[in-house]
């Protein structure tokens, strides 16, 4: 049996496995859990060749599987994240009831991933989009919170964009009678102009809604913030991806190839760069970590959006490091913020405070992932975002890298509430009983993180892959060009050395650590953070006075403008009114029998009235 | 309004059915040699039965037939379901109808005349107008004529539902046995006489008063649930 | 009889029937009471059978039957198909309005009404 | 030759004539015989059917005439598709149902399943028939039964709906009988084949009206969009196993007699905009009627309504590539819809007035209910890997090789509609706390509605993971309906033979 | 033969009439007497029409059972249209 076949059967049965084992078994299910992860990916990594393929057909379609260079890159996403934030899951999800199923849609959505980087066709890309859209909507309503608003919503906005890649889909089968995904680039340049606009506006629709493009986004937050953090480390790290893994392939091998595609690109990269600045600015403006962090996931898909747009290899090259490493210090974030939800019950930055010594590894971990966020060298942010700015530069977007440095500066902002909120500050008494997460839980983060770190000094362990899966998309080497293992180049001889940040930074840090150790942390008089009766005033009972409130209260106001205009209440009140709309239809059944009779007397009269015409 | 509105559209709709049934051209291109001749040619030469719409009916378009009991089992059955109550109390008559002395003499008198005319009009079917529909649907008036009349007239529902069941049956096996010398379904499998003798036709006349039975009981029955309705 | 009689027969039949078929309509449509809704029904029906016997009527047809000794008085016979298919007609359309009545009575116990438009209490 | 297409019909009228002898001696009979009869007619339709592919389609004749002058039952590849399916679906219904008021009235569970038996033999009658009188005949058969099982439960509205299904099911009877009389007295003759041969001789004026005249008589049936707005409250009222047998049967008859009415009767080749633009307006107005509703089962009807509206579009296309999508629609539909009313009608069996909002929390009390009825909804609103997709996908590319961009982004505009519908369910089963006050006492379902249930949902996973599993059958259907020369010669051949 | 015409046009009228005026009387025990008259005059014109079968089945259907099933409708609803004046029926609703 092919090996292909062999990893969506492990992963469906071992799915149903886990599922019904969890009505035996608890510990029986984590471990047919744990296993149905595993096992299918060392079988992927050790067994699966590139270029390896099957075919089969379904319905008279020819269908084919297997794996290329450039989809191997998200598969290092999916099944590392899958792996770890699986190992992650089975420890934070502890206790909860209805694990089962939870564990059931994880696997599924894996599979789901797995099976659109293996899908050499639209057909099987779609049908394990769609797996994937309502494994993960299952997740997001898991919780059972606002599932009629937010779990609802999420499914509007996959189905608007899965839809939009079917019609894309369909026509593109009329016009080239195969559903190869190769058949479409190769023909493409020859399809009428009408057909070369349509299909990739409707693909980048599709696409667009998973990897949360601007006016498409508005499902996000609700959706990351609602599913078990657990999941949604997978979630934003890498089924978001798959938004981008689309969008690369109908940029790279579609719009590139018609005269009209630079005005695509303009129009996209801008699309990204409001993404990149709102989700940066409402980030800032939350005070829930989850939110938060959902924000800076759209924020970030934005950047990456952003360099699929310019579409230079330089671009190219940024856009699928970021992707990445966001996979990878996002999935840490959420992590974390899962780990603090499950030790203290709240992920509001204005309760919890001075977790650092209660949580130290997770503090840790946190704080990796926050440098790496902010693009701070050594960690593998500062490269992507480097080569990003480096290409925006280099093709001459002048206007576009102001908006880019002005939202990755705001992010400053965020990524210090993040770790001021939680982890500095007072230490709370109410907070006092709180111990670090379970061995289960930090094992994983410290991996990602410490990940962060490795591919911060050595780039060229992942760019090597990244160059492979460019080739394939039919860019020049950039190897040597752009980068070494472990030093980048820049257009105008620049040369980058990372090593030597690394040591300088390292010795910092060790000078720092050595200082804080030697001069011993000095004893504080307590004061409860929601006191502030030593500046004279008298608090209120009911007010929330922690100094993490309104934290950048100022910034707010002066970009207050920019962040009135929400889409969210067009959509609500679009929505509203094609309830209202409908609700008139239905009322054309009047539940008088009367009336229906008068319908069949005026049908008929109308089919006679026009019975010269009823066909050509 | 409304009726204004209602009129103008039964206008327009009466002008197209007039345009189509009361063109000139409606009669002229008419088929005149579909199936009608082969029709009366084959009832008298080959089922020796006087009657052609017996023949149609019975053997031609046998199957309709068919369906068309099951209808009106099926309206009497439903007529049954859906004024059904629980405390139903069989017997009850919930309308009576005052009748003069002369209306239940009357009756009285011609009961057993219109159950034979009924009789005779079904068994007679495929020689004379009439047939199992004609002649069943008499002796259900004749039934209805006692029902008005008497108060306390009743019939044993039991017994009008097993001849019905039984008169159905006998007619698909009849069908089914249409098969044997490997024919079809409501083949004729009886030596068919000579025409216009009693003894003619082959299974017509069979399946007719069977048609007479079952119509008979259905519609006596039929009328009878909805007599004994209360409101 | 000459030919004009045959046209005036069959005009007259077919016309009546339409308007018959129109003026049950019109009780259809426009009468609030539901026992005239089903009398236009049977009205509509009336109009129908008429129609599909005047379909197979002919100019000086004989009943389809045979009599003893007139075998060949075929071609002078009307169609005997359309008297059939009349014949199953009629018996549905009985059938569909007893059916009916039973739906009325059943109505009027639980509405205690048989206006039509105040019996609606499924719609939308 | 292992029977005869004519038992299809013959048997069921002898068991239901023989139902109420056998009810006086043994009360459980009456349970017992009709899922005899209906389990024998799906085995005897299947075998009919693999003998059908083999050697080609059966034409009964019936009382020995052929063709133009008997009726004659016609199982082709298309027809012998339809009956099959519905004699298992049937089958299903009574598997369902088998303990359908058991313990409460005979009489009316005895009327029950002979209304059942026959609506089920109505529809096999309609398919099956080459006659378009016989077919109305079987269409009155249906009516009837359809009109007794909706008033069936003795609550308040059920007459309602059933009075409202009558009247425009007489007044379709009614067209039905003016198409019968044009085209007869035109061509002189009502069978279908002969009809299908001589059509080009018949004036064109008069060949349209009957059209419409039909279009309207079996529109009723179809549930196309003016004509349909009994459907709702029929389905609403009718007891759940009655509602999923009109979704999975009666609709589908009154489908079929509309198509080959277009396409064999009147000869029409190529796309027929009629279709095409009645589909449309009754698939948009059903499916933004059903989000709105707050009746679990009026909803699912006003989906299924939609849902035949879409099969018309892809009929309407006149390709082969439509034709095997409308088919293959009707197939999922046939399976999933009865799911979802069978799940459904337990979900809010003890409720007062069948709302979606008395459903909060079930998904814990009865996990299998909830588990097929989600499924069905996932599978009805065509997410993968469910058998749904399929048939949306095959109608998609049906209408993109057609060109039709405007109806491929309505279908998918009205699929987010019923996807909004659908899930706002599920959630509510699944997701939100079960509330005692409000909500229904939960009533398990019995053993054979879990095997029923059971079997479709094996059905709806194995043609959504194996969709070829059908697409043969499917292929073989399509060009069967397609090919009118063949279907005249099939018929007007048989019997050649017959010394009658 | 003319006579025949005549006679066939008189009860076509007849019909016309009794439809109109089944339709307009508002007393439904009327009007459905005049559907009884209906079906008679439909009964004589299949007679002429030389369909004797038919008329033997719409004498015995149309005429008689459909009228009573009718009446026996009424009088167990009600007899008026309008029904303002309920009064006039034998008897009171309850349930």
């Amino acid at each position: 049996m092919e090996i292909i076949y062999l990893i969506f059967i492990l992963f469906l049965s071992g799915a149903i496995a886990t599922f019904l084992l969890g009505k035996v078994s608890k510990r029986l299910r984590d471990i047919a859990f744990i296993t149905t992860l595993v096992v299918p990916s060392v079988l992927f990594f050790t067994q699966i060749n590139i270029g390896q393929t099957v075919d089969f057909s379904v319905l008279g379609i020819h269908l084919s599987w297997g794996i290329t260079n450039f989809s191997y890159i998200f598969a290092y996403i999916v099944l590392g994240l899958g792996v770890l934030a699986g190992i992650y899951a089975v420890a934070a999800m502890k206790g909860k009831e209805n694990l089962g199923f939870f564990f059931f849609n994880y696997i599924l959505s894996i599979m789901a991933m797995m099976g659109i980087l293996f899908s050499r066709d639209l057909i099987s890309f779609f049908v394990f989009w769609e797996i994937m859209t309502w494994s993960s909507y299952l997740m997001v309503v898991f919780t059972g919170k606002d599932v009629q608003k937010v779990g609802i919503k999420y499914f509007i906005f996959s189905a608007i964009g899965a839809y939009a890649m079917l019609m894309a889909i369909v026509i593109t089968y009329s016009l080239t009678g195969s559903m190869m995904i190769s058949n479409l680039i190769f023909a493409f340049p020859d399809f009428e102009f009408g057909m070369q606009i349509l299909i990739p506006v409707l693909l980048l629709i599709g696409f667009g809604v998973k990897s949360a493009m601007m006016p498409l986004h508005v499902w996000a937050v609700g959706s990351y913030s609602h599913s078990p953090m657990a999941y949604t480390a997978v979630f934003s790290g890498a089924l978001s991806k798959m938004g981008i893994y689309g969008m690369i392939i109908v940029m790279a091998g579609l719009v590139s190839r018609i005269p009209e595609g630079y005005w695509f690109r303009e129009v996209i990269a801008w699309m990204g760069a409001i993404t990149a600045v709102g989700g940066t600015l409402w980030a800032v403006a939350q005070d829930d970590a989850k939110k938060m962090l959902a924000y800076s996931s759209v924020a970030q898909l934005g950047y990456i959006i952003i360099g699929i747009a310019i579409g230079t290899p330089l671009a190219m090259l940024a856009s699928l490091f970021m992707a990445i490493l966001h996979g990878m210090f996002k999935g840490t974030l959420f992590m974390a913020v899962g780990a603090i939800e499950k030790q203290t019950g709240t992920t509001n930055f204005t309760e919890v405070t001075g977790l650092i010594r209660k949580m130290p590894f997770t503090f840790l971990a946190s704080l990796m992932s926050i440098i790496a966020l902010a693009g701070i060298p050594p960690l593998g942010g500062f490269i992507g975002k480097w080569m990003l700015y480096e290409s925006v530069i280099g093709s001459n977007h002048y206007l576009l890298i102001i908006v880019i440095f002005f939202s990755s500066t705001a992010a400053f902002l965020y990524c210090y509430k993040f770790l001021f909120g939680f982890f500095l500050g007072q230490e709370e008494k109410e907070w006092a009983h709180v111990k670090e997460a379970p061995a289960m839980m930090v094992v994983p983060m410290v991996i990602l993180a410490i990940g962060t770190f490795i591919f911060g000094v050595f780039p060229g362990l992942i760019l090597n892959p990244i160059d492979a899966g460019l080739q394939e998309l039919g860019y020049a080497v950039t190897q040597g060009r752009y980068w070494e293992m472990s030093v980048l180049f820049n257009e105008w001889g620049d040369t980058v050395v990372l090593q030597p940040i690394l040591y300088t930074i390292l010795a910092v840090f060790v000078f720092f650590l050595a200082f804080v150790l030697t001069k011993n942390f000095k004893k504080t008089r307590y004061v409860s953070t929601k006191d502030i009766s030593s500046s004279g005033e008298i608090p209120k009972e009911h007010e929330n006075l922690t100094f993490s409130r309104g934290f950048f209260q100022p910034f707010l106001r002066s970009v207050e403008p920019l962040m009135r205009r929400k889409i969210d209440p067009y959509y609500n009140s679009f929505g509203r009114g094609m309830e209202a709309i409908f609700d008139f239809v239905r009322r054309i059944y009047t539940g008088n029998g009367q009336t229906y009779a008068l319908y069949v007397v005026v049908f008929a009269l109308l089919l006679l009235i026009f019975k010269d015409r009823l066909w050509g | 309004m409304k009726k204004t509105i209602v009129i103008l559209l039964l206008a327009a709709f009466g002008y197209f059915l007039a345009i189509t049934f009361l063109d000139p051209d409606f009669e002229k291109d008419r088929n005149r040699n579909g199936v009608k001749n082969v029709y009366l040619e084959k009832t008298v030469s080959e089922l020796k039965t006087a009657n052609t719409v017996t023949a149609i009916v019975v053997n031609f378009r046998g199957f309709d037939t068919l369906g068309e009991v099951t209808v009106l089992f099926l309206a009497a059955s439903a007529l049954g379901s859906i004024l059904f109550k629980k405390r139903h109390h069989v017997g009850e008559r919930s309308i009576t109808l005052p009748a003069s002395s002369i209306v239940s003499t009357g009756a009285k008198l011609l009961f057993p005349a219109i159950i034979l005319l009924g009789v005779y009009v079904f068994v007679h079917g495929h020689l004379t107008p009439g047939g199992g529909f004609q002649g069943g649907t008499i002796i259900a008036t004749g039934f209805l004529l006692m029902l008005i009349s008497y108060r306390n007239f009743s019939i044993s529902h039991n017994i009008l539902s097993v001849i019905e069941s039984l008169a159905g049956i006998l007619f698909v096996v009849i069908g089914l046995m249409g098969f044997i010398n490997g024919g079809t379904f409501l083949q004729n499998f009886m030596p068919t006489g000579t025409l216009n003798n009693l003894f003619s036709g082959g299974i017509i006349p069979i399946i007719y008063i069977l048609v007479g039975f079952k119509v008979a009981t259905e519609l006596t029955g039929l009328i009878y649930t909805i007599l004994h309705e209360k409101g | 009889m000459n030919i004009e009689n045959i046209e005036i027969i069959r005009i007259g039949v077919y016309a009546t029937s339409i308007l018959l078929i129109l003026i049950g309509l019109y009780a259809v449509l426009t009468k609030k009471s539901l026992i005239k809704i089903i009398i236009g029904l049977s009205i509509i029906d009336g109009g129908i059978h008429l129609l599909l016997i005047g379909i197979g009527y002919i100019k000086n047809g004989t009943a389809p039957i045979f009599s003893p000794g007139f075998e060949n008085a075929s071609a002078q016979m009307v169609d005997p198909v359309p008297q059939a298919l009349v014949l199953t007609a009629i018996v549905i359309g009985f059938g569909v309005t007893a059916v009916a009545l039973a739906l009325i009575i059943r109505l009027y116990r639980h509405h205690n009404t048989l206006k039509i438009d105040e019996i609606k209490n499924l719609k939308w | 030759m292992v029977g005869s297409p004519v038992l299809l019909i013959a048997i069921p009228l002898l068991a239901a004539f023989l139902i109420p002898l056998l009810g006086i001696f043994w009360k459980e009979l009456v349970r017992i015989i009709p899922g005899l009869v209906l389990g024998y007619l799906t085995i005897l339709s299947a075998s009919l059917y693999i003998d059908v592919l083999n050697t080609g389609t059966i034409v009964e004749t019936i009382a020995g005439w052929r063709a133009p002058w008997g009726i004659n039952l016609v199982f082709s590849p298309l027809t012998g598709f339809l009956a099959t399916l519905m004699t298992f679906i049937g089958f299903i219904i009574w598997l369902y149902s088998y303990r359908f008021k058991r313990n409460v009235e005979f009489e009316a569970a005895k009327k029950y399943f002979i209304f059942l038996m026959l609506l089920v033999a109505g529809s096999i009658g309609i398919v099956i028939t080459g006659d378009i009188f016989n077919q109305f005949v079987f269409i009155e058969i249906v009516g009837i039964s359809a009109y007794a099982l909706t008033a069936f439960y003795t609550g308040r509205n059920s007459a309602e709906a059933a009075f409202k299904y009558l009247i425009m099911g007489s007044l379709s009877a009614s067209a039905l009988l003016i198409a019968i009389i044009l085209i007869y007295s035109q061509l002189g003759t009502l069978n279908m084949a002969e009809i299908a041969a001589n059509i080009h001789n018949m004036p064109p004026q008069y060949r349209v009206t009957a059209m419409i005249f039909f279009i309207i008589g079996i529109g009723v049936e179809a549930e196309i969009f003016p004509l349909n707005g009994w459907a709702p409250d029929a389905y609403t009222e009718a007891p759940g196993p009655v509602g999923s047998a009109f979704a999975g049967i009666v609709v589908k008859a009154g489908i079929y007699a509309m198509v080959r009415m277009m396409f064999t009767l009147f000869d029409i080749s190529g796309p027929m905009q009629i279709l095409i633009i009645i589909g449309m307006i009754t698939l948009v107005v059903a499916e933004t009627s059903a989000l709105r509703q707050v009746q679990l089962k009026r909803m699912l009807a006003y989906s299924s309504i939609g849902q035949m509206g879409l099969v018309l579009v892809a009929f309407g296309m006149g390709t082969k590539a439509g034709v095997f999508a409308a088919l293959f629609l009707m197939l999922n539909h046939a399976i999933i819809k009865p799911l979802l009313f069978f799940s459904g009608s337990y979900l809010v069996f003890n409720s007062k007035e069948k709302n979606i909002s008395e459903m909060s929390g079930l998904g814990k009390l009865m996990p299998f209910t909830a588990a097929f009825f989600a499924l069905g909804s996932f599978a009805i609103v065509g997410l993968p890997p469910f058998a749904g997709f399929w048939s949306k996908l095959s109608v998609l590319t049906a209408a993109a090789n057609d060109g039709l961009l405007l109806i491929i982004a309505i279908v998918l505009l009205v699929s987010i509609v019923e996807i909004v519908y659908y899930f706002r369910v599920i959630n509510r089963i699944y997701f939100f706390k079960f509330d005692k006050a409000t909500s229904v006492v939960p009533h398990k379902p019995r053993v054979n509605a879990l095997i029923a249930m059971a079997i479709l949902a094996i059905l709806i996973l194995v043609i959504g993971f194996y969709p070829d599993s059908v697409s043969e059958i499917l292929n073989r259907a399509s060009e069967d309906l397609l090919n009118t020369p063949d279907y005249i010669k099939n018929v007007l051949s048989t019997g050649q033979s017959l010394t009658y | 033969m003319t006579y025949l015409v005549l006679i066939i046009g008189f009860l076509l009228l007849v019909l016309i009439g009794a439809a109109i005026y089944a339709v307009y009387q508002r007393d439904l025990l009327y009007a459905v007497i005049a559907t009884g008259i209906i079906s008679l005059v439909l009964t004589a014109l299949f007679y002429i029409l030389q369909a004797p079968d038919v008329a033997l089945t719409e004498a015995a259907i149309g005429v008689a059972l459909t009228t009573i099933i009718f009446i026996i409708t009424i009088k167990n609803t009600v007899r008026f249209e309008d029904e303002s004046d309920k009064n006039n029926q034998q008897k009171p609703k309850t349930e």
